[in-house]
């Protein structure tokens, strides 16, 4: 099982800060296409993906126990 | 000692300058972000800064690691502040040493630049007639391949 | 409220940051200067600073004015120490604050360059074979008119 | 008469941190040489003046009751 974070205006569209789900042998890209098809509101085209805290590409295979995060255009600072 | 902090407390400033004292430093600068009252115009009411924790302090470890490696003889110390905020509240203090002053601006520069492309904290601002995640609509930083290009990350 | 100052007593950093907060800030930028313990490879035991002090609280606000004029909506305050100081001791603070964050580096880096050519400062360093007033046997800076340029002085 | 202020190394060497002495109507350039003539220690060649806390040229004119200053190179900061 994976857990999915999401943050900011992610979180909001979504209605809760994470989602439990069976990413396993997906790429990010596949996985964000699951997450957009399953919750109407949220567009992750310009969403940046991090896997275990480090930023992924699309392309990049999530494995079992990976914490899969949403991450929006920062505005920190 | 933590050199890299996410704070639900209001930021002691002077704290984060001890943090980088050194007796090989001739020059500490600090950044403190504050929250301004009017952007293009509209009245913001206050803040709110949400973080993903664990990995914004990583992010901010990379960038002082950055910036070791640029500036020989650096120190650094971040901190940055979740939760509300109001106006003039600080959001973020950055402080540097380096033996020399040129270096430590710079480096001051560096952090802050890198701060707003890579550490995963967000604003919401609130205004008199709505409130909005500052980030999701304008889509500046827009990134096609779904994460930062190698030079964003670790230029 | 004093913007500029020189001080007999260890100057305290918050002081003169609350100098120059302002609701229309985002941005606050300090350059701490303090006492290094080794310059050129040779071991400072500890400085001392004196000052033209009623002239040199002159130039500083001149300084300030500068800014001013430079950079919109800057509001600036610094305070230079005198006296003894020890390794680490803070000699001088430089606060300034914008409403944009490239404006508060670059007057503050504006400001201390400026404190080293026109404020009537001096430091003398102690050696554990000597001391010396820095700045008279160099002589990096000459004036061969007997003052500063105009470009110098209103730059 | 006059103020004249002495600080850093030149104090050191004039042994004091101020003199009296009437320079109304010499030039910067003309106390220099006075002072240079009575203080063999003193070198004013690349110090600054300043009258009445402004910086003044080697030509201006001192008035009576001007404080005229010695500035060497500055080394705050």
């Amino acid at each position: 099982m994976n857990n999915i974070l999401f943050f900011a205006h992610l979180r909001d569209a979504v209605g809760r800060d994470s989602v439990q789900l069976d990413a396993s042998g997906k790429t990010v890209a596949e996985l964000k296409q699951l997450i957009s098809d399953k919750y109407e509101a949220v567009n992750l085209e310009h969403v940046m993906t991090a896997i275990n805290e480090e930023f992924a590409s699309n392309e990049e295979v999530i494995h079992d126990g990976d914490a899969v995060a949403f991450i929006p255009p920062v505005s920190g600072g | 000692m933590n050199f890299y902090e996410i704070s639900k407390e209001p930021i002691i400033i002077q704290e984060v300058i001890d943090k980088v004292v050194q007796r090989e430093a001739g020059a500490i600068t600090t950044f403190i972000g504050t929250v301004r009252e009017l952007t293009h115009g509209k009245k913001t009411l206050y803040l709110v800064y949400e973080a993903y924790e664990s990995m914004a302090v990583k992010k901010l470890e990379q960038i002082g690691q950055e910036i070791k490696e640029r500036w020989s003889g650096a120190d650094v110390a971040i901190t940055h502040r979740v939760g509300r905020l109001d106006i003039t509240d600080i959001a973020v203090v950055i402080a540097v040493s380096t033996p020399h002053r040129a270096d430590a601006y710079e480096a001051n520069r560096y952090a802050i630049e890198r701060i707003k492309e890579i550490v995963p904290i967000w604003k919401k601002e609130h205004w008199e007639d709505g409130e909005e995640w500052i980030g999701n609509q304008l889509e500046t930083v827009a990134y096609p391949k779904g994460k930062p290009e190698e030079k964003d990350l670790n230029e």
